[in-house]
């Protein structure tokens, strides 16, 4: 029996329950968080080879759901990391200053059609259906954003509308051309003509927009730093992930004969640019949570800096783990340091990095969990992050490729740097807060600091878990044979 | 492929460039009309021209497509879910610097 | 003479959607954004598609169309006069050039497609197994009915999304009464609402039965309901609800959820969404029933908008 | 046979009438009153006279029935707009006069 469909009928049945409970569709959390978690270790542990077509109709109609590596990484990662957000959203609830008590209950049906539509995407072959999910995730994220910046949301709603037309675009005439949108299928029958070139043009620009890659990203920041916590912490670790495993699905799968290097170097080379330029904005920042917000810009430029890394490798095994991996660990340090920003907020002065003094004493626990996802985020040993970046240096250098190596290494310095700042900003002295911070601290912060500290432990523990995880990347990567479903054409 | 279709043009070729035309205009209409309602229609016209260009490019010469067909029919519904939350949320943007806690009702016929 | 049709209607598509986009008065541009969906159906029916018709028309030009005309009419309550400001030159100018090329290097990406119905081959053969003839929902329903399900929650997200926008004493509570002011025009209103209704809830029935074989479908006709509901609001022939009422919920999530539910029992027939034998036609047909309803209140509500603090007073003053 | 073809040809040629005539009131009349009139009686007969062109053409009596309706809802909805419009003029135009 086959429960590949499970991953995403489940969420969807909890986002049902949800409207049905109305206020008191927040403790579904409870059993959705420990459901899912175990249905993606399930995922993970299948062997290879595992697919499944919807209603058992054949391609090139049908949809081909499969578990390979990147899948399994991304479904079990966003398990943990959206069943974290959601038990945090418990302590924590969001609900802005306008609309609290409306927030407070659709916040839990989006987060469900959030998740169902990430693993949805994330388990699909087929190009269409990846437009329907993007839908369901944008629709979600643009929800979600709206819950802190109603202006910030409405341009990312456009800028996301305009890019899934971009996307359908795409879709059209790659049906067109081809009578099927199945990855798998497209691999095989892929020609270099106009359609072909143009398609993947239309959706490449689309996806980096949803992506956020710089010079597309403009939409991110003011979105990200606005939204409630829990909100941001989905945007950033899930949002963004679907365009780039879309990507993967494109580049990789369906059309390498057609990616040229030059164009595998503009990703590489733009997604060099947004390290340098996210790193140097957040840099800039003076408040935390655009501070967070523009390191997404950054380490999202890190995911396409390893394009050129993956496609140039003799060997493109390590240069693909350090590409997923690092999607993973960014996926888990960075929900861990939004949850923990926002905590850490609620209890400051201010917004401001300056007004965050004297946290280390009142909220240790929540600055250790940003702490810890910091080391992550900077890529220090033996963080996830580090194994990550490990395993691209060594690609980009074993190539020869030193532009890319040293974006990397000057990446994680201009993190340190950034991160730095506002960690030592939460060991200075009080900044007259008063002392009432300091005496609720503590007490509040135990049991609300949990989720980030178990996201930023995951990520600090990735660390030692390399070689499994490098394994698990590799089920069913591109290059390998690729299981081929053959469709039953009638003639 | 001349020697087989005795029409240079075909409908569905038609079609499918009415689709390409639409989905430019209603791209620029995107970026010079500065309204965030305007823009919204201007996404809209953008979406039918993407549907024009699957319905054109699926027309046989007997018969069409029932795949692009099912594929138009789920864009069109999505497309229309999108527009009712873009619609919200225009309207409730003008109204927050007003009164940032309290709906204010709208009137139709105003 | 079949081209000049073709020809003629697709230049006066174009020509509406100019109108559209580009007239400075935002009310004639939605009026003229209607004709040109309108337009697009008689563009749909050229092609043969006749299920893609029904829904350009109902949904493309009628939801969207009201939708617009709301916004804009709650915009300018609001003391939003929907005018869009000046373009800099070099904006225009620059999006001019990139959008004209973008038009000519799209137009010959398409021509150099040969059009065709590629896959009408591998549909037909398998649709005497479903026992439906509309292939169109042979597609929908059995063959992606995967992108069905997952595009009816999007709809049902979209409304939670319209929600969540409510303001902090609103919730829970009613969207804003679309309702005539003007006490006559209130009556005129409300006679051809209650007139329409049961028109609209026995056509919608209709469409919905007729889409196993013929054009129809569960979108088309919750369209249509929902369009009777609308009407049947403006005039105040029925009340909004309130977002929290228990019976308005299940009405909500009954479609999607029964379609969940009939996928999940797929999985003891062997797997998500696999009809079992013989049983295709009936599954599909209560897929449909349940889901035309739940299509019809969402897109209502979706028109609606969301909940407002107090419910409009009466304003006998006119056009204030 | 040709009886029937040339009925429909002079019933469509008729309603064409009706609608260019209805159209041509819009574009010329003076006033938002006279336009309606113009416009919803022309368009109504000439949507009747296009309806039941059609079913004689396709003689077939499900058909007609359908036509009926969709003429007898066009009616309802042209009858009920103009309604509203018309109030919505005269409501505007009050304060005008005053």
């Amino acid at each position: 029996m086959n429960l590949l469909g499970l991953l995403v009928a489940v969420p969807l049945g909890f986002m049902v329950a949800a409207l049905l409970l109305r206020g008191s569709g927040r403790w579904l959390i409870l059993a959705a968080a420990p459901v899912m978690a175990g249905l993606a270790l399930w995922l993970a542990l299948l062997p290879p080879g595992t697919t499944l077509l919807v209603g058992n109709w054949d391609l090139p109609l049908g949809i081909l759901l499969r578990a390979d590596g990147v899948a399994r990484l991304m479904v079990l990662a966003g398990a943990l990391v959206i069943g974290a957000i959601g038990l945090h959203a418990l302590v924590d609830p969001p609900g802005g200053k306008d609309g609290g008590a409306a927030t407070a209950e659709t916040f839990w049906p989006l987060l469900y059609l959030m998740w169902a539509g990430a693993n949805a995407g994330f388990l699909t072959t087929d190009l269409f259906n990846l437009y329907v999910t993007l839908e369901m995730v944008s629709l979600a994220a643009v929800a979600l954003a709206a819950m802190g910046s109603l202006a910030a949301a409405l341009r990312y709603f456009m800028i996301a509308m305009l890019g899934s037309l971009a996307y359908l675009l795409g879709v059209a005439l790659l049906v067109a051309n081809y009578n099927t949108v199945d990855v798998t299928l497209l691999a095989q029958v892929a020609r270099l003509d106009l359609a072909t070139v143009m398609a993947l043009g239309l959706m490449t620009a689309a996806l980096l927009i949803k992506a956020a890659l710089f010079p597309m990203h403009g939409w991110l920041p003011p979105a990200h730093a606005a939204a409630p916590a829990p909100a941001s912490a989905l945007l950033s670790a899930i949002a963004v992930k679907l365009g780039f495993v879309i990507l993967l699905r494109l580049w990789f799968e369906a059309f390498p004969a057609i990616t040229g290097s030059a164009a595998l170097h503009v990703l590489g080379g733009l997604g060099a640019a947004a390290v340098i330029y996210g790193s140097i904005q957040a840099m800039r920042q003076d408040r935390l949570k655009p501070l967070v917000a523009y390191s997404t810009v950054a380490q999202v430029g890190y995911l396409f800096l390893a394009f050129p890394l993956v496609a140039g490798a003799v060997e493109p095994s390590s240069a693909w783990a350090g590409m997923t991996l690092h999607g993973v660990a960014h996926m888990l340090a960075k929900a861990a340091m939004f949850l923990a920003a926002g905590l850490m907020l609620k209890a400051a002065a201010g917004d401001r990095i300056a007004d965050l003094g004297g946290l280390a004493q009142a909220m240790p626990l929540t600055v250790t969990a940003f702490g810890l996802a910091a080391v992550s985020l900077m890529g220090l040993p033996p963080s996830g992050g580090f194994t990550a970046k490990f395993l691209l240096l060594s690609a980009a250098i074993e190539q020869g490729a030193f532009l890319y190596a040293g974006v990397l290494v000057v990446g994680g310095l201009l993190a340190a740097v950034y991160l730095f700042r506002a960690l030592s900003a939460c060991f200075a002295p009080l900044a007259g807060a008063g002392p009432d911070t300091a005496s609720r601290g503590p007490v509040t912060g135990g049991v609300k600091a949990v989720a980030p500290l178990a996201l930023a432990g995951l990520a600090i523990v990735m660390g030692f878990a390399g070689t499994a995880l490098v394994d698990v990347s590799a089920i069913e990567v591109p290059w390998a044979t690729p299981t081929v479903i053959q469709p039953e054409v009638a003639p | 492929m001349e020697l087989l279709a005795p029409e240079p043009v075909s409908a569905g070729h038609i079609y499918a460039v009415t689709g390409a035309i639409l989905t430019a205009l209603g791209f620029y209409a995107f970026i010079v009309r500065r309204h965030a309602l305007r823009q919204l229609l201007a996404v809209n016209v953008v979406g039918a021209g993407v549907f024009l260009i699957l319905g054109g490019l699926g027309r046989g010469p007997d018969a069409i497509d029932p795949m692009p067909q099912a594929l138009v029919i789920t864009g069109i519904v999505v497309a229309v879910a999108l527009t009712a939350f873009g619609a919200a949320m225009i309207v409730r943007l003008a109204e927050a610097p007003r009164s940032p806690d309290q709906g204010k009702a709208g009137k139709p016929d105003a | 003479m079949s081209g000049a049709f073709d020809l003629i209607l697709c230049l006066m598509i174009l020509g509406t959607a100019g109108i559209a986009l580009f007239v400075r008065d935002a009310l004639a541009a939605i009026a003229f954004f209607i004709a040109f969906g309108n337009l697009m159906g008689l563009a749909w029916l050229s092609l043969g598609a006749v299920n893609v018709a029904l829904a350009e028309i109902a949904i493309g030009a009628g939801v969207t169309g009201i939708l617009l005309i709301l916004a804009r009419a709650r915009l300018l309550a609001l003391g939003d006069p929907v005018h869009s400001g000046d373009t800099p030159t070099w904006l225009w100018l620059g999006a001019f050039a990139a959008c004209t090329s973008f038009a000519v290097l799209l137009a010959a990406t398409v021509l150099s497609i040969t059009p065709e119905s590629g896959l009408d081959r591998v549909v037909a053969p398998l649709m005497p197994g479903l026992g439906i003839e509309n292939r169109v929902t042979g597609v929908l329903l059995a063959f992606r009915a995967y992108d069905t399900l997952l595009e009816s929650f999007v709809l049902l997200g979209a409304l939670v999304a319209v929600w969540s926008l409510a303001p902090a004493r609103a919730w829970p509570g009613r969207p804003a009464e679309p309702r005539m002011a003007d006490g006559q025009m209130h009556q005129v209103a409300g006679a051809s609402g209650r007139v329409l209704l049961p028109v609209a809830l026995v056509m919608a029935a209709y469409l919905v039965w007729a889409g196993s074989d013929l054009p129809g479908g569960a979108f088309q006709a919750g369209t249509v309901l929902a369009g009777g509901l609308m009407l049947a609001a403006m005039g105040g022939a029925i009340g909004l609800p309130r977002s929290d009422r228990p019976l308005l919920r299940a009405a909500l999530v009954l479609g999607p959820l029964v379609f969940l539910a009939i996928g999940l029992g797929g999985i003891a027939a062997g797997g998500f969404l696999i009809y079992p034998k013989g049983l295709a036609k009936a599954l599909i047909v209560t897929i449909e029933y349940t889901l035309f309803l739940s299509i019809g209140v969402t897109l209502a509500l979706l028109v609606a908008g969301p909940p407002v603090a107090d419910s409009p007073v009466p304003d006998a003053g006119g056009n204030g | 046979m040709i009886w029937t073809e040339l009925l429909v040809l002079a019933l469509l040629g008729t309603g064409l009438g009706f609608y260019a005539a209805g159209s041509l009131g819009l574009l010329r009349f003076p006033d938002t009153a006279s336009r309606l009139h113009a416009l919803t009686k022309a368009d109504n007969v000439g949507l009747g006279l296009v309806a039941l062109a059609a079913a004689i053409h396709w003689g077939s009596g499900a058909v007609a029935a359908k036509l009926a309706l969709v003429w007898l809802l066009a009616v309802i909805a042209a009858g009920t707009t103009s309604q509203l419009l018309a109030r919505r003029v005269r409501k505007n135009e009050e304060p005008d006069r005053r």
